[in-house]
């Protein structure tokens, strides 16, 4: 049984996307894709109903796994040959030689382990994959449609999108699932593969280029990742996490572990884009939106902060550890402040991940039970919301040809039932009583001894609310009119309201979610019980988040509010004040003007160039960043 | 970067008359600032057909209800020149003591919308408390306290005997005094600066070229002011053009608030040298000819040019008032500025758009 | 900052300088040019008022003895009472108050016809209602 | 339990009261200062009656929306801060307010608005870390968030949080739309903006955020009054002085702009607050 | 019960809107200085909100011309009801001096109804408050309060 | 007031030596000769002395705008085009007639020929 389902979740992903690869008519896809969808779904649920558990594999399946690990490596390089990265050429040359030394020079063969392993943090992980990653897949097959028709391709490539697409989830699954860090190290760079060629999937110029860049850092990871395994290796003797824990905090190596911890942490770093790598994640935007809707919500960058997260109880109560925290939130602070300057509501979005993946590293940093929970409900609520918000700009765009948030005003006028889901996902990422304001709430909390963290966290959450709440306002900002009907493909709309209604209910169900997935890992590595639920609320020793009273009080007040609007009768819908000049355009608030022509009064949003201008900034970010990364290794060695 | 385009009036409140800019912002600086102007506009130059040209005093005076005393003054200068009346001396120095008061109203009045233009409101009640002295001193002496009405052609209508000219000089000490009290406010206040200091320059070369007058033209370093020319009175009494050199939103304001200083010394300069004699001149035949006649108006000079065709109507009355030669350099000194400095720097020129418009 | 300091709070400690009205009036100064009466037992309807008044807002006909004015369109300027030959034109130092409608000022006087003189018709209650209703204008 | 239930459900429903006589005596003080005679102390109530009485008139209904929320959400914030919940959760409840208000704003294709929401973006922006800090150190001395662990100090917070106090009182000073920082609204008109965020509001909205705003002036003079959380005058004492002073500072400052506020601001409150936790770490 | 309260509210808050529909500032500072300390129309709980959509009562000084009546229409338009218009000055009741000119179309009443007047040229602030407690007093009739 | 005349060719040319000389633009009076077209004056000051130049022009004809000379023209030349209907050549910002005048009223109401009727009444 258990085998089965592993199969299912790892390797059927593969042999589907080799199918999809040769498979051409529409309506075949669909069928496969939905299949594979519910498959993953069922798997990962059925995983989950599992627990915890050890495999081993033959030893044969492992030598295959070195022997498709090269061979990857070459494809890699080919790729980078290719486009000319010469950078990336070196790297993965310097992989290639560096995994042939820790394969054949170094490691132990001998020495059999359990490879696959699922304790409760893989459990975690393998639901949010499947289940946001399968509903992105579906909404995926009504985008490409439209897509591949703007494009007006004469021959589809969608037999190419969706053979990467589906590899991902293999390639995920794979990793979370891996015990021995060589695997693990083979699943991370199809990842980055996958992920490169999705990119560059449209073959535009831009496409390339960024798909170049992306190529570059995650290999510059692959890199660091080897190395790190190699000194792994050296000091404790062992590929096996499990063993690794066994050791406890710091391994059996005493401080020489920290090394290669940090290079593992720092390859996390450039696979969830934390500056001064964030620029790939940026420029994966270019790629057709499931893309972006599956590597930021539950794929790839996840798979960064994953690794951080998993280190953690290895590092605990290190130098490391602070660093890690005050990183993660210097990046939370800087990555937000980037998002405020942007008007293209992708990467508005984009921005806004790196964010909450640096407060997931901080909290990872911070080490606590109750930090621990924050970043695992973060990791949870993220990428449902996450998910949900790309796939209603990806909607939008399509309908509205623009991703820029100045031309989504008044979006509520044109698309009205994507508005509405697009504002929830925005409430559900920045307001209480939902999730991801929770888990935001644990992570100040646990950080109250570090004012430096809380300072950074405390900045950082003010310029969230920023930008977010002027996006949800701008999509209101439509004049009365009578609801207009909007038709959306079912494969588009479904997805749409199961991830809204997923991120409502998470978060009705924050205690369950707690209770069922998060508590069991801090309890597995801690030992202790970040929170304890009294009344509805979770209480803890520094405070308490009243999860059930505030539903219902401001459910109640939603409602009040529901109500009084839906009293409003058109006649009292009144021109906005134009100084006594108003008049209208086309339908449009205008006012009359100079030389008596009307104006149409347009608005715009601050995105404070001069503070928080992309160029200036990000090159701020990034050098702050290697400071604080050369601090970090530095006080390492 | 994403644009805001909005309209700034015709009615907004921080603009108590009608004026409107089409403002294009972006992320609060202008960017570009359009005028439409209109909304005062009366057509009351044309009155002159219609009104004979002892009328006209009491339209002219109220082309702006502010200034309405150097308005008449001005027209029946214009008048005067043209048909050679002498006015008598008693008459000039009441024309130059209304007149200079005039000017102290105008300017408190200013000061407090100053004020409330970058929100300082308990500084505008105080500048406005201040202002009521003087508005009794006019609602004494001439039975207006906006209005007065005073001028006719050839002298004036009212007069001031020993005793109110003694209560003028008690009422102005008690205004100084309590003018210096808020002076540190409005001149040093570290919030009050910050707000006005570097805020809408203008430079000496912009203020010339782009026709500023008045205190606009001061404050830029222009040691240029109408009352030099010595009409009324002013040739008899002693005073120097206050001028501040660096042309921005503070200098146009101290330069109005030590004008209104000075106006307090010309008042008692006024009173002091009173001489007895007749409150007008006769005036004998028609108005025939051009003439051109200048003030110093509280926002700057005032022109008129007047024709007159040998009849009791006049064939042409012009006036270009102060505050339409300032809005050329207005407009210069718009972009750029932040949306929150646009009140402080409109009214920083002392806008007064009734007599833009006529 | 502290100048303005010391100024509110001083007036914190004082009395307001508010005027109570309605409640306390001060009254107007001697010589406002207030509300514009005329004893129409003198008036002679000589019109010279009507010629003068730059806002045109005075209309007399000598011949009927009416006396008519429009204090909504009256500026207050007071050129009527100096040129006035009879000084029946006075101006009263109150000002005159708001009223919901717009009324013509119609006094009846008596006419001084040329051969008849001083032959005031006993109907006419000269002066009587200073203010007698009459058509509204526009 | 009950027994506090009962409490927090009463005193939320006398904020508003309270709220709206504070805001009646601060524009008695206000026109004292500026040596004039000044509204009745009710005047606040006959406001929001009257426009309870006027006829509804919005640009479109999720204005309508948003302001209810609003409304929704300072009352809850109220309501948890006299339950004695969490600061932090107070605070994040009070965002809800915060958001919708400007979106409510944003919502309006009104410029006025649209800009008077941008710059409550700002003021937010401002204030919202300047919040978190006071709590955090709140939190750091009492070794809770709850504010009953405030309760049980036996020396007031003063004491120990001096610097932090003033931190609180600039994000005061934004929250009650006070001189130097009304900058998105504020009480009257004659400010560059028509009122800002409230410009598309009128009639019964417009009292709704009216009295939103009395709950939000009760919380944070309550916030306040925990600086001196060991005895009732000395918390009423405080407040009182702390409006006063508030009310001073409104009439002795001219506008700033958003600039200088998120300089000044952020500037201050950061330096004062790391003033002070770095001299609470020596003690 | 509630609508003795908002009658209540309403004779006791009347927010003024100024408009300046042309005039020649005589008035409109007149009606400035009402708010001024001397004066201080806010003991009538009277506020200047600038802003038609919050204003009960909206104040005219100035002859209406060709170009401002749309103006001022609009903006009573954006006045919620109940609301009243006072005109204040020569100029708002009749165009006053200025009736003749060409650009001059006359009274506020030619373009919204009017439902107080205060004449005088300027109307000086007593005027404007006799002229806001008469319109309270029209209001008190409306609402069948008076007597 | 004296006034010396300057033709339409000149006016440029005289305007820019103005301009060089540091003279400030005081401002244009226009006045309506009836048949014999309108009266342009153009008002200069320097140092408080004023210097007027008149300029007599048809009906019908388009003046050259100093407003690239003196920016601060263009206000004055725009009003004489609402009120007499001259028009300008090169004004920098033309409001087309629309600076103070609404649809409403669109004859130039200060040229004589459309004035209906005149009360000499005084
Ligand atoms: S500037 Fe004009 S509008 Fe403003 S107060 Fe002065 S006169 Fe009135
Ligand atoms: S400039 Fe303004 S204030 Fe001065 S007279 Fe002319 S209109 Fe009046
Ligand atoms: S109508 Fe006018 S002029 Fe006549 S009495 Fe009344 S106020 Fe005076
Ligand atoms: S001028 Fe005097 S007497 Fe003659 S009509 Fe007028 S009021 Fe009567
Ligand atoms: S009294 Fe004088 S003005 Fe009147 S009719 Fe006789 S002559 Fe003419
Ligand atoms: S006071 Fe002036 S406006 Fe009024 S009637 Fe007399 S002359 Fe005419
Ligand atoms: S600053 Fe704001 S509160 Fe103060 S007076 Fe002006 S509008 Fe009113
Ligand atoms: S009534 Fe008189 S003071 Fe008022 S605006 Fe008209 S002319 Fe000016």
């Amino acid at each position: 049984m258990l085998d089965t389902l592993v199969f299912m979740v790892v390797v059927v992903p593969f042999l589907v996307a080799g199918l999809l690869y040769v498979v051409r008519p529409d309506g075949v896809r669909k069928l496969i894709v939905s299949a594979m969808a519910l498959v993953l779904i069922g798997s990962a649920l059925a995983l989950l109903a599992q627990g915890p558990f050890l495999m081993a594999v033959p030893a044969a399946v492992n030598e295959l796994v070195v022997l498709l690990d090269f061979l990857l490596l070459f494809l890699i390089l080919v790729y980078s040959y290719k486009w000319k990265s010469r950078l990336a050429v070196w790297l993965t040359l310097f992989q290639i030689a560096a995994l042939a030394w820790l394969d054949f020079g170094l490691a132990d063969h001998g020495k059999a382990g359990p490879a696959i392993m699922a304790d409760h943090l893989s459990l975690i992980m393998l639901l949010v994959i499947n289940i946001v990653g399968s509903f992105i897949a579906i909404y995926a097959l009504g985008y490409m449609k439209v897509h591949e028709e703007e494009l007006a391709l004469a021959k589809s490539r969608q037999p190419r999108f969706f053979f990467f697409f589906i590899l991902f989830f293999g390639a995920m699954n794979g990793l979370v699932l891996s015990n021995n860090l060589d695997w693990m190290y083979f699943f991370w760079e199809i990842t980055t593969f996958c992920c490169v060629m999705l990119i560059a999937h449209d073959h535009t110029e831009i496409a390339l280029k960024n798909a170049t860049r992306a190529l570059w850092m995650n290999v510059l990871g692959g890199a660091t990742f080897v190395s790190g395994l190699i000194l792994i290796q050296k000091v404790a003797g062992t590929m096996f996490l499990t063993d690794l824990f066994a050791m406890g905090p710091m391994g059996a190596g005493g401080g020489a572990l920290l090394i290669p911890l940090f290079l593992l942490v720092f390859t996390g770093f450039t696979k969830s884009a934390q500056p001064p790598f964030e620029s790939w994640l940026c420029g994966a935007m270019v790629a057709p939106t499931p893309v972006s809707a599956l590597l930021h919500s539950s794929t790839m960058v996840k798979a960064g902060v994953y690794m951080v997260l998993r280190l953690a109880p290895l590092y605990a109560g290190t130098f490391l550890s602070s660093f890690i925290a005050v990183f993660g939130a210097f990046c939370f602070v800087a990555t937000a402040a980037l998002a405020v300057g942007q008007s293209n509501g992708k990467k508005v979005l984009a921005y806004s991940t790196i964010s909450n993946l640096a407060l997931i590293i901080c909290c990872a940093g911070l080490n606590t039970p109750a930090s621990i929970t924050a970043a695992i409900l973060l990791i949870i609520f993220h990428a449902v919301s996450k998910g949900l918000l790309f796939m209603c700009v990806g909607t939008i765009e399509q309908k509205i040809h623009s991703r820029d948030i100045e031309d989504m005003r008044g979006l509520y006028g044109v698309m009205p039932k994507t508005a509405v889901i697009a504002i929830i996902g925005v409430v559900t990422m920045m307001l209480p009583p939902f999730g991801m304001l929770l888990a935001k709430w644990m992570a100040v909390e646990s950080a109250m001894g570090q004012f430096l963290v809380i300072a950074l966290m405390a900045a950082g959450s003010a310029l969230t609310v920023l930008f977010w709440a002027r996006w949800a306002g701008a999509l209101l900002s439509a004049p009365f009119d009578a609801e207009r009907p909007e038709k959306l493909p079912f494969s588009v709309r479904m997805p749409h309201v199961v991830l809204a209604s997923l991120a409502v209910l998470l978060s009705v169900g924050a205690p369950f979610v707690y209770y069922g997935l998060a508590e069991p890992v801090v309890a597995m590595y801690y030992h202790a019980q970040a929170f304890t639920m009294q009344y509805g609320s979770f209480v803890s020793s520094t405070g308490m988040f009243v999860v059930y009273p505030l539903f219902i009080l401001l459910g109640l007040g939603l409602i009040f509010a529901l109500r009084a609007a839906g009293r409003v009768t058109p006649s009292e819908i009144a021109a906005p004040y134009m100084c006594g000049a108003q008049t209208t355009v086309d339908g449009k608030a205008a006012f009359t003007g100079p030389m008596r022509t009307p104006v149409v009064s347009v608005s715009g949003n601050y995105y404070l160039d001069a503070l928080f201008g992309e160029k200036k900034l990000s090159h701020l970010a990034n050098s702050v960043a290697i400071v604080l990364l050369i601090i970090m290794l530095g006080g390492v060695l | 970067m994403a644009r805001t385009i909005l309209p700034f009036g015709p009615q907004h409140p921080v603009l108590p008359e009608p004026l409107h800019l089409k403002l294009t912002i972006e992320d609060e600086t202008v960017m570009e600032a359009i005028p439409a102007l209109g909304y005062v506009h009366r057509g009351l130059e044309k009155l002159c057909e219609i009104r004979d040209y002892n009328q006209m005093i009491q339209v002219v005076e109220r082309v702006c209800g502010i200034c309405s005393c150097l308005h008449a003054l001005c027209y029946c200068e214009g008048i005067e020149k043209m048909m050679g009346v002498e006015v008598p001396p008693r008459a000039r120095f009441l024309r130059l003591i209304w007149g200079e008061l005039h000017r102290m109203h105008s300017h408190l009045l200013w000061l407090g919308l100053f004020a409330d233009a970058f929100g300082f409101e308990s500084l505008f009640m105080q500048y406005w408390r201040i202002r009521e002295r003087i508005m009794d001193i006019m609602e004494a002496t001439c039975g207006n306290r906006v209005i007065v009405s005073v001028n006719v052609i050839g002298g004036v209508r009212r007069d001031l005997d020993a005793s109110q000219c003694a209560w003028i000089l008690e009422q102005l000490a008690i205004a100084e005094k309590e003018l210096k009290q808020v002076q540190s406010t409005i001149l040093s206040d570290y919030t009050v600066c910050s707000r006005t200091k570097g805020i809408g320059v203008l430079t000496k070369e912009q203020a010339y070229q782009l026709g500023a007058v008045g205190p606009t033209l001061r404050g830029s370093g222009w040691a240029q002011d109408n009352r030099q020319l010595g009409y009324s009175a002013f040739g008899e009494v002693e005073f120097e053009p206050v001028v501040e050199n660096d042309g921005d939103s503070y200098s146009r304001c101290a330069v109005r608030f030590r004008e209104t200083l000075q106006s307090i010394d010309l008042v008692r300069q006024g009173i002091a040298k009173l001489p007895a004699g007749e409150l007008a001149a006769k005036v004998k035949g028609k108005p025939q000819g051009e003439a051109t006649s200048r003030v110093e108006q509280p926002r700057g000079e005032l022109f008129y040019y007047i024709k007159g065709d040998g009849s009791n109507n006049l064939d042409r009355v012009r006036i270009r008032t102060p505050t339409f030669a300032n809005i050329p350099p207005l407009l210069a000194m718009l972009p750029g500025i932040q949306l929150a400095d646009v009140p402080v720097v409109v009214l920083s020129i002392d806008p007064c758009i009734s007599c833009t418009e006529r | 900052m502290f100048t303005m300091t010391k100024n509110v709070v001083t007036n914190l400690l004082r009395k307001s300088s508010t005027r109570l009205y309605p409640v306390e009036v001060r009254g107007n100064f001697d010589g406002y040019r207030g509300r514009l009466d005329n004893k129409i037992e003198d008036c002679i309807f000589c019109g010279m008022c009507q010629r003068k008044c730059p806002s045109q807002c005075i209309a007399v006909d000598m011949k009927a003895g009416v006396w008519e004015c429009d204090p909504y369109a009256c500026v207050y300027c007071g050129v009527c009472v100096d040129h006035c030959p009879t000084k029946c034109l006075s101006m009263s130092k109150e000002h005159r108050k708001a009223t919901p409608g717009k009324d013509l000022i119609h006094l009846q006087g008596t006419p001084r016809v040329k051969k008849k003189p001083a032959a005031p018709a006993p109907d006419a209650a000269p002066g009587a209602a200073p203010e007698a209703d009459s058509g509204e204008t526009a | 339990m009950i027994g506090k239930l009962v409490f927090a459900l009463v005193a939320t429903a006398l904020a508003p009261v309270l709220g709206g006589l504070i805001s009646g005596v601060d524009r008695r003080i206000t026109a004292w200062l500026q040596s004039r005679y000044g509204p009745p102390v009710l005047q606040p109530f006959y406001d929001v009656l009257k426009l309870l009485g006027k006829r509804p008139m919005a640009t479109n209904i999720w204005q309508v929306l948003c302001a209810y929320v609003y409304l929704s959400a300072a009352a809850v914030s109220v309501f948890l801060f006299f339950l004695q919940t969490d600061l932090l959760l107070i605070f994040f409840t009070l965002t809800v307010g915060a958001v919708f208000l400007v979106m409510g704003a944003l919502a309006s294709p009104s410029p006025y608005s649209q800009i008077g929401g941008q710059r409550e973006l700002l003021q937010m922006l401002a204030y919202e870390p300047l919040l978190i800090l006071v709590f955090v150190a709140i939190a750091m001395t009492t070794g809770s968030f709850k504010i009953s662990a405030v309760f049980a100090m036996d020396k007031p917070l003063l004491y120990s949080l001096p610097l932090i106090f003033v931190v609180l009182g600039y994000a005061l000073t934004i929250k009650l739309r006070k001189s130097p920082f009304d900058i998105s609204t504020c009480h009257h008109a004659h400010q560059e903006l028509v009122r800002g965020v409230l410009t598309e509001y009128s009639g019964p909205y417009l009292a709704a955020l009216e009295i939103a705003h009395w709950f939000e002036v009760v919380l944070m003079l309550s916030i306040c009054a925990l600086f001196w959380a060991t005895s009732v005058w000395g918390m009423l004492i405080l407040v009182a002085l702390t409006y006063f002073v508030e009310i001073l500072v409104d009439n002795v400052m001219a506008r700033m702009t958003w600039k200088w506020m998120l300089r000044s601001v952020l500037g201050v409150g950061l330096v004062l607050s790391v003033l002070n936790m770095l001299w609470l770490y020596a003690n | 019960m509630l609508e003795k309260f908002i009658n209540a509210g309403r004779l006791k808050s009347p927010w003024i809107m100024h408009f300046d529909c042309g005039s020649c500032n005589g008035c409109d500072i007149e009606v400035l200085a009402c708010l001024t300390p001397l004066y201080d129309i806010e003991r009538f709980g009277i506020i200047n909100v600038g802003n038609p959509k919050h204003a009960d009562v909206l104040l005219v000084t100035g002859t209406v011309n060709h170009r401002n009546k749309h103006v001022l229409k609009n903006l009573y338009d954006q006045m919620p009801d109940p609301k009243a218009v006072i005109a204040i000055g020569a100029c708002g009741l009749s165009g006053g001096v200025f009736r003749e000119a060409y650009n001059v179309v006359g009274g506020v009443d030619k373009v919204i109804p009017v439902d107080v007047y205060v004449p005088g040229c300027p109307s000086r602030p007593e005027a404007i408050i006799d002229g806001v407690v008469e319109a309270l007093e029209r209001v008190k009739v409306k609402l069948g309060l008076a007597g | 007031m004296n006034a010396q005349t300057v033709t339409m060719d000149a006016l440029c040319g005289q305007t820019r030596k103005m301009f060089e000389d540091g003279y400030r633009f005081l401002t244009m009076s226009c006045v309506d000769l009836g048949e014999d077209g309108f009266d342009l004056f153009y008002h200069f000051d320097k140092d408080l002395t004023l210097v007027n130049y008149r300029l007599t022009v048809q009906k019908g004809v388009s003046v050259p705008s100093v407003s690239p000379i003196y920016f601060c023209a263009l206000l004055i030349e725009n009003e004489i085009r609402d009120q007499f209907g001259v028009t300008f050549d090169g004004l920098v910002l033309d409001f087309g007639g629309t600076l103070y005048l609404e649809e409403d009223v669109r004859t130039s109401p200060f040229c004589k020929m459309s004035i209906t009727e005149k009360n000499k009444e005084g």
